[in-house]
C-alpha cells in the first residue's frame, strides 16, 4: 500500500480553522447566537473564517451587511438588547474606525447606563496586525483606544487553542469583547496543534499564559509578537540569559497577577507590542507594573513598541517602524546587563 | 377630513388624547418651574408645541412595540402604553414616579441616574436607551426588531429623531440596512424648523425631510405636528405597512420649537429666530387645534373648549389652573415621589462597568 | 443617437479614447500578468471591463479640476488630463513611471510607496489621496472645491466609488453637506453589481443606485458605464452643471466586474457568481462597444475595427500584440522604470509623521 | 462721581474670552482660515467661543455645518489639501467619535501618506472634561484615542493665557491638533488674568508650565485637574512636603525634560488626569518617567485617574469615579512617606 495512504490523519490544525470551530461550536449551542459583517455569508469572509456558516444556518442568522460599520454594531448592539448573542466580522480591523462611536459610546456603555439591566453579549472580531504588508489600513492595532473606553473586554489569542478557547468563551461572556486576530497567524503551519472539541476547548478570558519559563528577565507581549519575544529569548539563552516570556492573550481583564510573579523572580520587565507607541497598551502594561513592582525591578522597565507612525507599505519601511526579534533582543540584553 | 385610522377613534379617544397632550405640556412646564426653583440640574429641552408629535405617534402602539425617544421627547417614556391605564403597573411604559426620578437624579430612575435626562429606557418596557450622539439610536432600533421578527414576533419601532439629526451618517446607515432588510422601523423626524441655532436650509437642500426617503425607496410621509389626529393617521400608516413585513418608512412632522434649543438657550433663541418667525410657529398650539376638531366633530362642546386654556400660554404665564385636575394630580405624584427618593450612593459610580 | 456632448467629438477624438481604452485595459493585463511573474506586492482591483468609466468621465475635465479615484481606479491616475499630451511633463495628471513605480513600491512613486496601489495622490496634480475606508474621499473632495470657490476657482471635483460604498454613513454626510453648499462635487458610482462578495440587493434596495441623489434633490444620472459616449455624455452634464454654481450629482454608471474583488478572490468568485450572470455582464466589452459605435459613426471602417482584437478576451488569453504599439510602448515605459527604480529607505519609515 | 466710573477698567479675562481673542486673531491675521463646526455662526457656538465670528467674516469663511462630524472633518481636510488653514469646532469634545475615521486615518495620516507634500494645518477644539454634571456624553476626556493615533498633536490649556497663545501657535502649526478646552474653567472667575494681545500672546506647543517649584514631589498634570493638584499641594505643604506641579499643556509633543529635570530633584512622581485609567495619558506620561528616571525615582510612581468607568450623572457618583483634591493628595502624601 501507499505510504500517504496509512499516514494517520493529522489532527493539528491552524488558527483560522480553530476560529471557524469556535463559530460553528458556539453557533449550534446558542440558537440565539447570530452573525452579522460585510460579505460573511456568500463569499465565507474576506479569509474565510465564516466559510460555509451561512449555508448551514442561514441568511437571517448570517447576515451579509451592507458597508455601513456604524450600522453594523448598532444593529447588533440593538439585537443583544432584546435577547440575541452577536458575533460582529470587522473586515480588518482597521475599519472599525468606521463604526467606532457605535462602540466606544452606545455598546460599551449599555450595561452601565442601564445599571446593569441590560447586558450586551456582542463579539467584535477582526483579522488585525501588521507584518504582512498590509499598509496603513489593513495592518493596525488599535486596540488601545477601546482599552481607553471602560466597559469592552479585550482578548487577542496568539495560538490556535487559545483562538479557539477564548473565543468560544467570549462568545458565552456577557459583555462586549474586542477580539483581536492575527492575520499574520491564520494559516501559519508552524504553530499548527491539536486542538480540543466543545467546553473542553474553552479558555477563560483573563489569564495569561507563560510561554517560556526564566528567571532573568520577564518579557510580557501578546499576539504575533509572542513568537518574535520566544525567538529572542533564544539568542538570550545564548547570551546566558533566561527569558520568562508571559502572553498576556487577555488585555481587559489584564491577569497583572502572573506578570507580578514573574516579575517578583527576574526583576527585570521588557514589554513588547506593535501598536504605536504612545498611549498603547505596552505602556499600560508598563506603567501598572512600574508601580506595583517598583519594590522588585533592578532595571528600568522598557518597552519595545512600534514607533509613533502608521505602518508604511514597503518592507523595508514596514520593518523599520514595528518590532522585530532584533529590536526585542537587543532591549532585552540592554535591560539583563543593566 | 379625518383620515380613515383617525375616524374610527371614538369620543373617549379624543377625551384620552386631549388629556395626553395636557399632561405633556403639563410636564414641560412644571419641569420649567421647578428648574427655576433651582430644583433640578441638566438641561431642559422643551417639546412645548411639539406635543402632538409624542401624543399621536404612540397613541396607536401595541404593548409590545419598541420606541426610542431623544432629548425632546421626555413625555414619551411615560406616554407608552399610556391607553393600558396611567397607573397601570402591568403597562409596558415608565411610571411617572420613574420618569421623574429620573429627571430629579434619584434612585428610583429606571437608570438609577446614571445618564441625564432623556437617556434612559427600560428593556422591560421596550424602550431602547438612547446616547446624546444624534440619530445613534436608529440602528439598534433596526437590531431590536430584526431580532424580533427572528423570534417570530411582530413588533414595530418608532424611533425619534430631529430634523437635524437626519444629517449624521448613521442615520443613513441605519435607515439602509432597515431598507435592505424590510426591517418594521418607522422613523418620526420631527421637523421644528431648528437644529440648536442653524435653521432647516444649512441642514438640508430641501424643504421636507420626509424627502430623505426617497433615497432609500420607502414611503416618507408627512404629518401636521400640530394635529393628533393627523400624525396618528400617518404613523399608523407608516406602523401597519412595517407590520404587514413591507419594510421601514420616515414620517415627517411638521412643527415649531417654542422655546431655546435647551432652557440655557431661550435668551439666545429670542435673538436669533426672527420674532414673526417664532409668533407664526406658534401659532397653532396643538391642544388648541385639538379642542377646534373636536368640537367640530362633536366630542366637545364649544363651552368645554374654554376650559382649561392652557393653551397659547407660555411656561410663564400658565397656572395649575389651566389644566385638567387628573393631569395635575398624576404628574404631582411623580414630582413628589422623586423628591423624596435618595440620590444613589457614590459607590455606584464604579459599579456595573461589567457584567460580572 | 449621441448626445450633445458626444456630437462634437470629432474622429481625433474618437481615436484617442479608444486609444485611452487600450491603454487602460493593457495596464490591467499587464498587471496581473507582472503579478503572475511574482514581481508585485498587494492586491489588484481589477478595472477590466470597466475602463470606459474612467475614460469616459476624464475625458471632459478641466486641466484644474481635481478627481479621487479610489481602489478599482488605478489608470485614472494617469489618465487625468491626458488630453494634454500623454507625455506632456505639465500635465495635470500623474506619469506612467510615476503610477508603475507606486504600484511596484519604489521611490518614485508620488507618495514614495508609503501606502499600497491606489492610495496616491497629488496635490499639484490635483488628485486626493484615498485611505481604505470606502466612501472616505467624498468629505475632502467637498472641501477641496470650497476652498477653490473660496478663492475664485471654478474646479469641480469627480469621485468615484464603488455602488457598494454608498451604504457608508460618510457618503451620506458629504453628499448632503455638498447640496446644502451646492459645491460642484459629481459623485460617480461604478454599480458593477457585486461589492466582494455581496450582491446589490443585499446594499441597497432599488435597482438604481443614482436614486440615492433623490434624497438630497440632486440629478441622479445613469450612464451606460460599457459606453465612453454615455459616460462622457453624463458626466459632461453633471460637470457643466456643478461648474455653472448648480451643485452636486451624482452619476451611476452601470457595469460588471470582470474578475474578483481583486487578485486574490478570482477561484472564489468563480464559485460565488452564477456562469450565465459573469457571462452576460462581460458581454459588453466596452473597447468592442466603442469599435462598433465608431464604425457607425464613420470614424473607423469595419476592418480597422478588426485592428488589436484586445476585446472580450481575458487576461490569460491577451498578448501585447491584440494591443495598438503606442499604448505597449507607453506603459512599458513606466514598468522599466519601475523595475529598476529603488525601495525607499528603511528610515523613511519614520519620517514625514508631522511637517517640522 | 461714582466710584464704579472711576474704578480702572480690569483688563483680566476668563479663559473663554481669551479663545475667542485667538480666533479673532488668527482670522484676521490669516484671510486662508476657515472655520466650520455646528452652530458656531448664527448662534456662535454653544458656549459662545464664535460668538460674532461669523458676522465679522461671513457665513463662507464661518459655516454653519450639518450636525455631520464625519463630513465637518472631512471637508476642513479637503480645504487644508487646497491651501486653507482650518478650525473645527466639535460642540462637545465627546461627539468627535462620531468623526473619528476621518481624523485619525484620512487627517492624521495626510503628511505621512504623501511623503510630507501635503500638510493639513487643521485645528479641532471643544469643550471638554468632567466635573460639570454633564455625565457620560458631555463630560469626556478622550485623548488618549488619538495619542494612540500617530500624526496628532494634542493640546490642553488651564489658564486663559495659555487657552489664547496655545490656540494661536496651534492655528500656525502645519499639522492637524486636537485642542482641548476645559468647559469648567471658561468662565471661572478665579482664574482671570492679563491676557496679551497680537503675536506677544504666542505660547510654544510642547513646552510645560511648572506651576508651583516644590522639592518633595512631583505632581505632572493638564487641565481642570492642575487647579486640584495646587489646590492638594497646599494640604500637603502643611503636612511638611512641598509639591512641585507641572502643567505639561502638550501631550504630543510632550516636553519631557521639564518633567525629568523635577524627578532629579524630588525623586518621586504622581500623575494626575480625569481620563479613565487604562491607556489614558497618566499612564503614558507614567510609562515614559518610569523608564527614563529609573535612577531617580524613590518611590513608586502612581497616578491619580478617573476609574475605569463613563462618567455619572448624579454628583456623588462622577466624584466618586473622577480625581479629587483628597485623592490627589492622599496620593501624593503615600508617595512623599514612602
Ligand atoms: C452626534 C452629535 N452631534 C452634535 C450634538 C449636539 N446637539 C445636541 S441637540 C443638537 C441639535 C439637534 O437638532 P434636531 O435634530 O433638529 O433636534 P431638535 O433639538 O431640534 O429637536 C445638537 C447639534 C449631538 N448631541 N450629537
Ligand atoms: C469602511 C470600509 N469597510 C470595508 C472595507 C473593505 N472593502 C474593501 S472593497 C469592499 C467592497 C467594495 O464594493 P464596491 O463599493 O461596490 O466597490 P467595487 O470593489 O465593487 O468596485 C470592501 C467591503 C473598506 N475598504 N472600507
Ligand atoms: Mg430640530
Ligand atoms: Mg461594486
Amino acid at each position: 500500500m501507499a505510504a500517504t495512504a496509512e499516514a494517520p490523519q493529522s489532527t493539528k490544525k491552524n488558527y483560522l480553522t480553530a476560529l471557524k470551530e469556535a463559530l460553528y461550536e458556539e453557533m449550534a449551542a446558542n440558537s440565539d447566537m447570530v452573525c452579522i459583517g460585510e460579505d460573511i455569508g456568500i463569499l465565507g469572509g474576506a479569509f474565510g473564517v465564516t466559510d460555509g456558516l451561512q449555508e448551514k444556518y442561514g441568511r437571517e442568522r448570517v447576515i451579509d451587511a451592507p458597508i455601513s460599520e456604524a450600522a453594523i454594531v448598532g444593529v447588533a448592539c440593538g439585537m443583544c438588547v432584546n435577547g440575541k448573542t452577536t458575533m460582529v466580522e470587522m473586515q480588518f480591523i482597521d475599519f472599525i474606525s468606521c463604526g467606532f462611536d457605535q462602540i466606544v459610546n452606545f455598546t460599551a456603555t449599555y450595561h452601565y447606563r442601564t445599571a446593569g439591566e441590560v447586558a450586551i453579549p456582542m463579539v467584535i472580531r477582526g483579522p488585525a496586525g501588521g507584518y504582512g504588508g498590509g499598509a496603513l489600513y489593513h495592518s493596525q492595532m488599535n486596540e488601545a483606544w477601546f482599552a481607553n473606553s471602560p466597559g469592552l473586554k479585550i482578548v487577542c489569542p496568539s495560538t490556535p487553542r487559545d483562538a479557539k478557547g477564548l473565543l468560544k468563551s467570549a462568545l458565552r461572556d456577557p459583555n462586549p469583547i474586542l477580539f483581536y486576530e492575527m492575520k499574520e497567524l491564520y494559516r501559519q503551519r508552524a504553530i499548527e496543534e491539536e486542538v480540543p472539541e466543545g467546553d473542553a476547548a474553552l479558555v477563560p478570558l483573563g489569564k495569561a499564559a507563560v510561554r517560556q519559563e526564566g528567571e532573568d528577565v520577564t518579557i510580557v507581549t501578546y499576539g504575533t509578537n509572542v513568537y518574535m519575544c520566544l525567538e529572542a529569548a533564544k539568542t538570550l539563552e545564548a547570551e546566558g540569559f533566561r527569558a520568562e516570556v508571559i502572553d498576556i492573550r487577555s488585555l481587559v481583564p489584564l491577569d497583572e497577577e502572573t506578570i507580578l510573579e514573574s516579575l517578583k523572580k527576574t526583576n527585570r520587565l521588557v514589554v513588547v507590542n506593535e501598536a504605536p507607541r504612545t498611549c498603547g497598551f505596552a505602556g499600560e502594561i508598563l506603567a501598572r507594573l512600574a508601580q506595583e513592582a517598583f519594590e522588585y525591578l533592578d532595571a528600568p522597565p522598557v518597552r519595545v513598541t512600534r514607533l509613533d507612525t502608521p505602518v508604511p507599505w514597503v518592507k523595508p519601511l514596514e520593518t523599520f517602524v514595528l518590532p522585530s526579534v532584533d529590536k526585542i533582543t537587543e532591549a532585552a540584553l540592554r535591560v539583563c546587563r543593566y | 377630513m379625518l383620515g380613515p385610522y383617525s375616524q374610527k377613534l371614538t369620543a373617549d379617544d379624543h377625551r384620552e388624547l386631549l388629556n395626553q397632550l395636557y399632561l405633556a405640556r403639563y410636564f414641560d412646564v412644571r419641569l420649567i418651574k421647578e428648574k427655576k426653583r433651582g430644583r433640578l440640574r441638566g438641561t431642559l429641552y422643551s417639546s412645548h408645541n411639539q406635543e402632538a408629535i409624542l401624543v399621536g405617534s404612540l397613541y396607536g402602539l401595541k404593548p409590545n412595540d419598541w420606541i426610542s425617544p431623544i432629548h425632546r421627547d421626555m413625555p414619551a417614556f411615560f406616554l407608552k402604553d399610556f391607553r393600558n391605564g396611567w397607573r397601570n403597573p402591568g403597562r409596558m411604559g415608565m411610571t411617572i414616579q420613574e420618569v421623574c426620578a429620573q429627571v430629579w437624579g434619584k434612585q428610583g430612575s429606571p437608570g438609577r441616574a446614571r445618564d441625564n435626562w432623556s437617556h434612559i429606557g427600560s428593556k422591560a418596557k421596550h424602550i431602547i436607551h438612547s446616547t446624546s450622539m444624534l440619530a445613534g439610536t436608529i440602528p439598534a432600533a433596526a437590531g431590536v426588531v430584526y431580532a424580533d421578527r427572528l423570534d417570530g414576533g411582530d413588533a414595530v419601532v418608532l424611533t425619534y429623531n430631529g430634523e437635524g439629526s437626519t444629517a449624521q451618517g448613521v442615520f443613513h446607515e441605519a435607515v439602509n440596512f432597515a431598507a435592505v432588510h424590510r426591517l418594521p422601523v418607522v422613523t418620526i423626524i420631527e421637523n421644528n424648523q431648528w437644529a440648536y441655532g442653524t435653521p432647516t436650509d444649512m441642514e438640508y437642500s430641501l424643504e421636507d425631510f420626509a424627502r430623505r426617503a426617497d433615497g432609500y425607496g420607502i414611503p416618507g410621509l408627512i404629518a401636521d405636528g400640530q394635529n393628533v389626529f393627523d400624525v396618528y393617521e400617518k404613523v399608523m400608516e407608516a406602523v401597519d405597512f412595517a407590520r404587514s413585513g413591507k419594510g421601514p418608512s420616515i414620517v415627517e412632522c411638521k412643527t415649531f420649537r417654542a422655546y431655546g434649543h435647551g432652557d440655557h438657550d431661550d435668551d439666545r433663541a429670542a435673538k436669533y429666530r426672527p420674532t414673526d418667525e417664532v409668533a407664526q410657529g406658534r401659532s397653532r398650539d396643538p391642544i388648541a387645534v385639538m379642542k377646534r376638531l373636536m368640537v367640530a366633530a362633536g366630542t366637545m362642546t364649544a363651552d368645554q373648549s374654554k376650559e382649561h386654556p392652557a393653551e397659547g400660554k407660555g411656561a410663564a404665564e400658565v397656572t395649575d389652573a389651566d389644566f385638567p385636575p387628573v393631569v395635575v394630580e398624576y404628574l404631582t405624584e411623580g414630582v413628589e415621589f422623586a423628591v423624596n427618593d435618595t440620590v444613589p450612593p457614590g459607590e455606584e459610580g464604579g459599579m456595573w462597568v461589567f457584567r460580572e
